[in-house]
């Protein structure tokens, strides 16, 4: 936003518009709805300033159920119409919801280029590693031997790791959540919020029909301890049912390792301390996979730079400085003119 | 061998021509551009009225000396209204024997062509594909001749300006102009100035392009020019009075889209991906930010056309630019503006295709692409525009069009359109009635697909308009209430009112006139674009002969204008010319069962007059 | 309050009935589809003829009991020919107030509505949108009602089945079927026997569907059914002797592309990106590897028509297939595939729009996407499917024309069409002449543009042949050496010569006959695609009263049949119904100038018988 | 390849096209392709099992000239065309040409998947950050700051990475080189060939019209030595004039560093040693820039990995020797049929 304005303040219920939600029941969008909607009750941008755009998806239906302005447009799109949105009027908070075939196969360009421009939206990737509104056909985020009606034998393509995706496309913002995690999900929300320029929010959301459980291996209840990392600025990264393991950097091989503190003369020192502006960072830890690692939860990258809808309308303002707008009558006579006849 | 020789008929009549057609060749190095574009200033400055064609080369830079490597700039002026850019030059300016050889074919016999042989060299003549120098072997006995050793005499025209040799070289452009200055009795003056401004921060090169402009223009007049030649007068065209200047289609519709939006009250939002020839909007526009206008080259054409589409939906005028195979990109998310119904305008600069086809070649044959090319019933409003200047007016019917009824519309301009240039009378800003754009902001009984009882248009609201918080998607929606709905009547009321709204627009444009002729007859000559041109010239010179042959051109191709059925009724018989194989003779055909028939040419040129004319002959002998 | 209560009139005729139309309607989880397909293999071995009309909601899986939720099964099946899934069901199952609500209005009354009272609590009242209770209000007096507690009675009949109170409710839809086969007097085996198989891996949950199903037809055998309602008969259909088979749409497009490259003798790689209604067709060639096919899910449209494009380059037959919005998006590429010549399918199961519009709902609107929906001229061939049988001689005949006349083929079915099935007298494969593709192979005089100069098709080269390396791409060729070329009159020659082997593919396909009727008189009935089923019907209905109206459905759209014209000229009056607002009348107004009129419903539904035999007289009357 | 062929003899001249060459004089191009034919003289794969496929753009124009099969296709969409060729014909040795508005601007979602797919297609960029074809706007790839037709103030959007985005897609190859580096190339390119899967090269390319001398801060030959380090596998990553600059992982800032060997007492070993199997180490050499780095050029990453037509062979096979391909006719009468009459 160009224009800092005080918060209003809102409720989650003054958010949710009166039309029936239609996701199927136990759907991981309720609870990324819910969590959205906490989160914009306490951001406190006005309502009739806030704007949803998606593409076309389950997750895409998002926009009908927020009592905001919404668009709800056409598969894999969202982010260039959001751009288009963001420079007709860049005083708009504008949140992209997409799917992980939305974002991520059609789409995929678009994500790129709304990412390296460093447009001033918010995209928040429900990944259920399914396409759901089409009844279930694998997507690029489902691991390798998927069955789905498309790939009745499972499929056979590498997944793309979304997060490793946004920062090679040189997103400046790159986090991620889980639809269940009620307290880190807001949280989560409301520093892309803040972040200046384009965020990147994966949610990993369950898609309760067509893919059940397919991040049960890390988001059970019962594991989660040992298979999440919560990443946090300056903090070292700590994680386990009693916070003794840890995730430390073999220098010789330059990878990370998991250690527990205490065993084999480890201690907390030995530990990563999360600096969420290292890129380098940021990528190893997008590469942990459970079982060998847990997977990383946060901020996992934030770096300041110039948004794209600033730099626009700089540029207009340097014109118009320069160049003056003389009215069109005149502007029609500039260069070589010449009079016939009177 | 002395630096010219003159092979010319005797007794050459001095007399005042009514117009002259002139085309320069060269490498695309050779400057040609510059000295098309010089010569159509001074022409207009000196009141001819005229047209121009510039014809690129494919490649960006094709070796030197090669036939794909030519560029070359037609200009056709007169003494009278000039409606092309002329079907056969009288002249032709050869810089090289590439030049010579792309254009020999155009030039009737007796045609003047003036030749620098100092390029005629063994390795040119190779290179253009000459087994024997054309020179020399009887080539050019049909034509009267102007050899000139023209490199020679530039370079000793600027050994003393403080140039490279290479730098000299490339003033022999300018020592050309001087000399068809001589010939057609030009000032040399708005050149001069056009040199010095251009090359303020290198006087050395100024200098030494005008010493040669003067070289040139001393050369013809003096005692080594043929003593048989002289110059020609071609007298002021009885132009209408009025501030005039010159103006290509790519800077006419920049202005009036700019103008039409002003008109509007609105920002302008242009989003485009590069491509030939529809770039040079882009390029236009980016230099009047200015204006407040905001231009933005996407990652493709759908980026573009959804960004076009997501400006719209914030209350800015949101217009997207390309050609064919561009469009093609776009028919999904024009769909999408369609079915929001949103303002969107989609200039296509047609080029000749199918698939990348010739990109530097004009065509019209997008006309079903743009009626029809989309999946669904999902009419749009479609224009075209008819002339370089005609660009301009286009452009704010657009905008209105566009506004006023919450519509997509697609402007139709194509290769020769964009890059050509006209004479143009200045239009009287304060003639354009505003259509001021009215936002809807009163939340009373509001829902997006309410409709004005008129123009059945829906309401425009700005997101961060105070209590309008609304939802719209692709997605079917009620017509009372503006949420979702898949039940089938009301599918069938919003399909019906989607299309009586563009039909309605039928209403509010003028009813087709008759360009030249009269309100009925044997023939109708319909047309469209850019055939505008060599139609209306070649239907006034069947007139000017008695024949009963009228000429009808569309703006709007749809909706069509509410009289055209009954107007083309009145006559015998109606031909259609297009650059394309029959796509409005289709949609007429279609429309008003008349038997329209249509004259076909896809060849990546402009028609000749002539081959209108001959084809109005034969359907006035049926 | 006893588990039953009936309301009927007295006095039932229990004559034999000619046709009966049942709709099974209930929420998404009900299995309602599973329900109405049992029913339908069942009558199909009963011998009747049929057609089916499976309506999907809109929503994955919407909240229990709500109207949008509705999933809903129709099946018209009789002792005659049946053309369509019937206007007006004569029986509703109505397994919850919802499905009542929502399919109501589509009974005419004394149509026998069955319901499940079970399901009528206030809580599904209020969801559906009942004020009151629709079972006590006198909604329904106009019906004759069977009130049956079925939930309950399920319940009870699974109770000893070792199933969970859930999974038992589960089966209520087999009680329900087991009470409908009664009423028709249907064989309960062949459903057992899929149950047994289906289940295979979980006994307990085949058994208590077989449990159910077996009590719901004891039920009505027994006291407990009211004594008034007996068995219909519906007798076999006059059915051409032979082997049968439902088939879906969707499968017989797939056995029908397989079976046209086994035909060719090519590969056959599909291409697609799921969308619905299409994506069934990339599930089902999925599943059928062992024929050598590969199936490529592409990360959008447009890698979908590309990496087509690139198997059709590689040799083998690259097929894509979407939907509206999707094909929509391989525009450009298509124009590639025109401008190089290469074979391509790409089909297309229509869908109600613009834009998103209403995904499960059918409609006819993309013809003039496909005839005319790309820049350029860029003539394509184009065919529809007819009912869902026919795609398999439709995904044939595609192949033939792709491989014979190297050129893209559009083949348009519909979201009806896709998902209806019919019985189907497989054909004897035996009959099909083979068109074995010819790979070029011999470099003598070889170039990639080279013609056949009977079908104007260039040679087909699979990269890989020795000698034979060459170079294609979209930019504008020369006729007579295949390399890129400019020159004006070589594209004015390719553009006629792409055109002229696309038109000339008419003198390769039959002349057009009446479907029913004569060869002329006074109104043709011109259809295409699914349409088929209520025009035939309707004209068969109308002959059968005497009246002078013939049916003429199309399967070739581009290019239209070479008597077509002829045919259609001597009928005084042309009707067109079509699921569009009027796209094939648009091109046979501008081919023939035929005064045509289109009868058009854009409503996601198929036509009514009704509705046309309404048009036919309003025309007869005119 | 899934058949492997003896190399047969070939020179470049037989890789020659009877073709006129069309690009600009001084065009980079020229020195590309000669590169390349001469590596494909030493692959021996015979012309006509060679295949390149383009896009559209100056780059794009590159199969008209070589003697093998050629497919001049649509704007962006090389990849997706390769893709389905190989579906086609897996024995073809295809090579995949594209400019940097071809690949990463309307080309990047294409691009993005066949590299996660590891489509065995070989995809050269040449990378001249500028559109030469459209005569000159700025690309996806050129610094902020350019000036060009659609930019006449100075592009605004940060440009990105070729091989940033290529390793965030999940590439299993990805190597650089310079249109002059003569020696360098062949080889790199030899490499990409034998490569299983989907390569990617970058070649920065001088567009001597449009955007000349963009790369000479680390090209031009006087400073060369100290503004590119060539990475080999198992080798010290040293630089420089006289070889004695070297790149140094600082283990608490995550970050690399310049050094000097014989200097501050650092020695050769302690230069971090190049491991093309670390996906991170290839990140981090990625983001190398001048000055403050030199650009690395040369196999940044290469790892081994199931090529994606031979896992859909493979399905093929399965699905072939679990179920019969019985004939047509049997076909149709699979499942329910009933006789009726006779
Ligand atoms: C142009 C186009 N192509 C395809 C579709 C069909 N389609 C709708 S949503 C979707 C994918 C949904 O997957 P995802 O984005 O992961 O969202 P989810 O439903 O899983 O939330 C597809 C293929 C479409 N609507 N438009
Ligand atoms: C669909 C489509 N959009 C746009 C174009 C116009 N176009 C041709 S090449 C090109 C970009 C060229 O840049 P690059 O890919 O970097 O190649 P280079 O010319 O620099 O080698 C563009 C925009 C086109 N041919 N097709
Ligand atoms: S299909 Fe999956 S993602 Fe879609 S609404 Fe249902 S549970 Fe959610
Ligand atoms: S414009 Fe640039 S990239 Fe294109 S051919 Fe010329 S020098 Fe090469
Ligand atoms: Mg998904
Ligand atoms: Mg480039």
């Amino acid at each position: 936003m160009t224009v800092q304005q005080a918060p209003v303040a809102l409720t989650a219920k003054e958010l949710t518009s009166d039309q029936e939600v239609r996701w199927c029941p136990g759907c991981g969008d309720y609870a990324i709805i819910k969590a959205v909607r906490s989160a914009l009750a306490e951001i406190g941008t006005p309502r009739d300033r806030t704007v949803f755009v998606s593409g076309i998806g389950c997750a895409a239906r998002f926009p009908y159920y927020m009592a905001t302005y919404g668009f709800h447009t056409i598969h894999g799109r969202a982010p260039a119409i959001a751009t288009g949105l963001k420079l007709a009027n860049p005083e708009l908070d504008i949140w992209v919801v997409t799917g992980d075939g939305d974002c991520l196969s059609i789409g995929g360009n678009h994500t790129l280029h709304v990412l390296r421009r460093n447009v001033d939206v918010n995209v928040l990737l429900f990944n259920n590693a399914i396409y759901g509104l089409t009844k279930g056909q694998y997507s690029p985020t489902s691991r390798v031997g998927t069955k789905s009606p498309s790939t009745p034998m499972g499929s056979i393509d590498n997944p793309v790791s979304a997060v490793e995706f946004a920062l090679g496309c040189g997103a400046r913002f790159v986090a991620r959540s889980v639809d269940t995690l009620q307290k880190h999900l807001p949280v989560v929300m409301k520093r892309a919020h803040a972040h200046k320029g384009a965020s990147f929010v994966e949610i990993f959301q369950n898609c309760i029909v067509y893919n059940d459980g397919a991040f049960a291996h890390f988001t059970d209840r019962e594991i989660a301890a040992d298979t999440q990392v919560f990443v946090e600025h300056g903090k070292p990264l700590l994680f386990g049912k009693d916070n003794d393991k840890g995730i430390r950097l073999n220098t010789s091989t330059l990878k990370l390792e998991v250690v527990k503190v205490g065993e084999n003369g480890v201690t907390v020192g030995d530990i990563l301390v999360h600096d969420e502006t290292n890129k380098v960072l940021a990528t190893l830890l997008a590469q942990m996979q459970p079982p060998s690692f847990p997977v990383a939860l946060g901020v996992l990258y934030a770096e300041e730079g110039l948004d794209y809808t600033t730099a626009v309308y700089a540029q207009v303002a340097a014109a118009k400085s320069k160049k003056k707008a003389v009215p069109m009558a005149e502007l029609l006579r500039s260069g070589h003119t010449w009079r016939v006849g009177v | 061998m002395s630096a010219v020789s003159a092979e010319l008929p005797r007794h050459i009549d001095r007399r005042e021509l009514e117009s002259v057609v002139i085309r320069f060749a060269g490498d695309s190095g050779d400057g040609v551009q510059i000295t098309g574009s010089q010569f159509t200033d001074t022409t207009a400055l000196a009141g001819n009225d005229l047209a121009t064609f510039p014809d690129f080369p494919a490649e960006i830079r094709a070796p030197a000396g090669t036939t794909f490597g030519v560029s070359a700039f037609q200009i056709n002026f007169g003494a009278r209204s000039i409606a092309t850019a002329g079907d056969a030059p009288d002249v032709l300016v050869a810089f090289n024997p590439a030049a010579l050889k792309v254009n020999l074919s155009d030039i009737h016999p007796g045609g003047l062509i003036v030749l620098d042989t100092g390029t005629f060299s063994a390795r040119n003549l190779e290179k253009a594909g000459y087994a024997t120098n054309p020179l020399e072997d009887g080539t050019l006995t049909k034509y009267r001749t102007l050899k000139i050793d023209i490199s020679k005499l530039t370079l000793e025209a600027v050994k003393e300006m403080g140039v490279s040799s290479k730098e000299g070289l490339r003033c022999k452009n300018f020592w050309t102009l001087g000399l068809v200055y001589w010939l057609y009795g030009r000032s040399r003056q708005s050149t001069i100035d056009w040199l010095q401004r251009r090359f303020a921060s290198r006087p050395e090169i100024a200098n030494a392009n005008i010493a040669a402009l003067n070289a040139g223009h001393a050369f013809a007049e003096t005692a080594e020019m043929p003593g048989e030649i002289s110059s020609y007068v071609v007298p002021p065209a009885p132009l209408e009075p009025g501030v005039y200047r010159n103006i290509t289609g790519t800077d006419a519709m920049a202005w009036g889209l700019l103008a039409g939006t002003q008109l509007a009250g609105i920002k302008l939002v242009f989003c485009s991906y590069p491509i030939t020839p529809a770039s040079s909007l882009l390029h236009a526009l980016a230099n009047l930010k200015q204006y407040d206008i905001v231009t933005f080259q996407a990652e493709d054409e759908i980026a573009a056309a959804c960004s076009a589409i997501g400006a719209s939906y914030g209350g800015a005028l949101g217009i997207t630019s390309s050609s064919g195979p561009g469009v093609a990109l776009k028919g999904e998310a024009i769909g999408l503006a369609i079915s929001t119904e949103l303002p969107l305008i989609v200039v296509n600069a047609q080029r000749a295709g199918p698939s990348t086809g010739m990109p530097t070649k004009t065509e019209q044959s997008d006309l079903y692409q743009a009626v029809f090319g989309r999946n669904a019933d999902s009419p749009v409003a479609v224009l075209a525009a008819r002339s370089p200047a005609d660009c301009f007016e286009v452009g704010i019917e657009a905008v209105r069009i566009a506004t006023k009824y919450m519509t997509p519309v697609i402007v139709l301009t194509d290769g020769y359109i964009v890059n050509a240039a006209e004479p143009w009378r200045i239009p009287d800003m304060g003639a354009y009635e505003p259509f001021p754009v009215q936002f809807r902001t009163d939340p009373e009984g509001f829902h997006p697909f309410l409709r004005d009882p008129e123009t059945l248009a829906r309401p425009w609201v700005k997101p961060g308009t105070p209590e309008m918080m609304h939802r719209i998607g692709g997605i079917e929606k009620s017509f009372s209430s503006g949420h979702i709905s898949y039940d089938p009547e009301n599918h069938q009321k919003m399909t019906d009112v989607r299309a009586a709204k563009i039909d309605g627009i039928a209403n509010d444009i003028p009813l087709q006139t008759v360009e030249d002729g009269t309100e009925g007859g044997a023939l109708a000559v319909v047309g469209w674009g850019s055939t505008y041109g060599p139609i209306s010239r070649a239907v006034g010179n069947l007139r000017a002969e008695g024949e009963d042959v009228s000429h009808v051109h569309l703006r709007h191709i749809w909706p069509l204008p509410r009289n055209l059925g009954d107007l083309l009724g009145k006559f015998d018989r109606v031909l259609v010319p297009e650059m394309n194989s029959g796509q409005l003779v289709t949609l007429l055909r279609a429309q008003y069962l008349l038997p329209a028939e249509g004259l076909n040419q896809i060849s990546g040129k402009p028609f000749k007059i002539s081959t209108i004319e001959a084809a109005i002959r034969e359907q006035l002998e049926k």
